[in-house]
């Protein structure tokens, strides 16, 4: 393979997440297709990818806690929970939408 | 039927819910499940006060508010019921009085205390549907066991800022362990948010009309569920589980609204799985600390 | 600022708008323009009494109420700011009488007409945006017109059954003639339906709730527009026209809402185009018949 | 070309004009790629379609009046007003969706 294959996607935070992500609701991602290993990137991947190169605020925990996205935030694949998709194992595909919502508890 | 009379509403009634009537999906036999229905909305604040005036208008048989607090000014920007002479009134009075104006055919029950989980089996098991209109996550995980355990369908919307989001969980209300349930509060949050994630309006603040947006939707699926004749829980065996989904609003998103789709019951919820042990007992015997389970303190303040 | 206070609001204020406040995108800033504008409903039923409760609530300066009818028992249903004891007296006093108790901080002032071609422009001037809370097409067609003319922000929604339609049209609010204006609704609809297919509430039915959603998210669209300093027109040379939205609602659809781009300002529209003969004095002097237009009749009753 | 060529579309209806297609809101149609002269079908051809052999509704006059969708309705080509795609003439894709709003009034 000459260049390095990339994969579109669109990156949706809600309910209060974008204020971790630039006050920024949609960003349209490049990302490659496989990761160090040479396997297909997952959702997994990706939610490292944001933490760790995307989301310019401190607070990492609002976010990723002990590994895995925290919870009180769905995460959502083209619209369908993430559990009816294999949850972080899915691999990305092109122009997937990945949203993640935190849940509000106001009222 | 079988009262001998002829008319089944009376000529006030036909007047007063006319409009509603002659739209196809409520009919006669629509507007007459309404009338003999209860609905039981918790929390009597910016998504309550919406919900129950509408849900009042369109002529529910029995409603019933709980919320323990006090009307306060800082409410008056959302709370559309209270105003600024029932500041200090218990929220529960002051709805109530807003709605006998509305419609006094109603029957109106004022439970003026917060829920808990000694509480909550005696409120929630005398109506058929029940509005999570509260703002905390205690309250809701344990709104969402008493609703399974007693096999109510919920109606579960919350709201921040410029964003609200509208749920209905455990419907069709099967008992646990029938996989052809609704998913309930847990299947969809297995695990709490750590507190500190959790904002209320207070502190985030809230624009008054996004969270009534929020409440009118849930008058809105309150009244089509009971129109439906989805209270009941029907025979499970001719049950095909609907997927369920959860509408998402953000005021400055562009497009505003969005649907998602959700998980079904999860086969190993601690409510309503097959495997649950949550039992009403432990419900009520206080083996289940709410608070503590959402990392709140102190625990008996916030349910 | 300049007058020598050192807060711009009262201490009351802040408590009352304070949730409202700590909202990122409204702040100090945006709750002072709140207080200084005037916002007219047209209309005090089933858009415009829950419209008008939270517009109240978050504190816009004067607010203006159109209506000619009086409450009956049929409005009450979906029509909130009214209620049994005031059936019988004109809508627009019993909502002002209803918005008072919610906020008695603004100047309410009460048109108790119907909107017509030889008072839209002297009541339309007085404030700075406008709400289409009407039930007629040849409503709608003047109350535009008007809202061209006179370069006013114009939030018009509809409903009918379990269905609801939202629209911002002129915005922003430039001259007839200016490309990058925003659609009026000639733009959108340059020919009115034929009478026959138009049903009123009163002949279709309609969802008190439904009605309810449209009528928020109109108070959501005026809050957003005022504090983000929409109202007045901006230096034209700046504006890059942004699509116009609307929003959909369904309450049986799945999804329930969904957002469809309109098209931008047409050029040959009769109201706002380069071309356009349209004038105030056209409006006044009564040279143009809506109800004909719209094939309705008696004309005069109608509007 | 040994087969007739087909194009999948779904067609909506929604303010009420649902009631005139037997009160389905959604249609999955598969429709002719050309039209009896071997043209493209467009939209245009689409509405006599639905008009002629969908809607059972006898109140044709109600979906359209002298040849054109009556006033009063929108016609949104994948959610975007048909006269920004080139109203009637615009032809049809795989996939496309066309929505069918009738105007409401009521308030
Ligand atoms: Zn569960
Ligand atoms: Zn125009």
């Amino acid at each position: 393979m000459a260049a390095e294959e990339i994969i579109p996607v669109v990156v949706e935070f809600t309910g209060g997440l974008e204020m971790l992500f630039a006050d920024q609701r949609k960003h349209t991602l490049a990302v490659p297709a496989k990761d160090e290993e040479g396997k297909p990137v997952t959702v997994g991947w990706l939610v490292n990818y944001l933490c760790e190169k995307v989301m310019k605020d401190s607070r990492k925990e609002m976010f990723v806690l002990d590994g895995h996205v925290r919870p009180g935030i769905l995460v959502l694949i083209n619209d369908a929970d993430w559990e009816l998709e294999g949850e972080a194992s899915y691999a990305l595909q092109p122009k997937d939408n990945i949203l993640f919502v935190s849940t509000l508890h106001g009222g | 039927q079988g009262t001998g009379q002829k008319w089944p509403l009376s000529a006030e009634e036909y007047k007063r819910y006319g409009r509603q009537m002659i739209v196809p999906s409520i009919g006669i036999l629509g507007q007459l499940r309404l009338k003999s229905s209860s609905v039981l909305i918790i929390g009597a604040g910016g998504l309550g006060c919406p919900a129950a005036a509408y849900i009042a208008g369109a002529g529910v048989g029995k409603i019933g508010l709980v919320d323990g607090d006090t009307v306060e000014v800082s409410n008056l920007h959302r709370q559309i019921l209270h105003s600024t002479c029932t500041v200090g009134m218990r929220k529960v009075d002051s709805a109530i009085c807003f709605l006998k104006s509305i419609n006094p055919n109603a029957t109106y029950v004022a439970h003026p205390w917060h829920i808990s989980p000694e509480n909550a089996q005696e409120i929630v098991g005398g109506y058929d549907l029940v509005l999570d209109c509260t703002d905390n996550p205690a309250s809701r995980y344990l709104i969402s066991d008493a609703c399974v355990l007693l096999s109510k369908i919920l109606i579960s919307a919350s709201a921040l800022r410029t964003d609200g989001q509208l749920i209905v969980l455990n419907s069709p209300p099967l008992p646990p362990g029938n996989v052809a349930g609704g998913p309930c509060y847990r299947c969809v949050f297995p695990k709490p948010p750590p507190a500190e994630s959790v904002l209320t309006c207070g502190e985030g603040g809230i624009l008054g009309p996004v969270v009534g947006v929020m409440g009118v939707l849930q008058a809105v699926e309150t009244i089509e569920i009971i129109v439906q004749g989805k209270i009941t829980p029907p025979d499970s065996t001719q049950i095909v589980a609907s997927p369920t989904n959860m509408v998402l609003y953000s005021a400055l998103g562009t497009p505003p609204f969005r649907s998602v789709r959700l998980r079904p019951r999860r086969p190993d919820c601690f409510a309503c799985s097959p495997d649950a042990t949550l039992r009403l007992e432990s419900l009520k015997g206080g083996s289940l600390d709410y608070a503590l389970f959402c990392g709140l303190m102190p625990a008996v303040n916030i349910l």
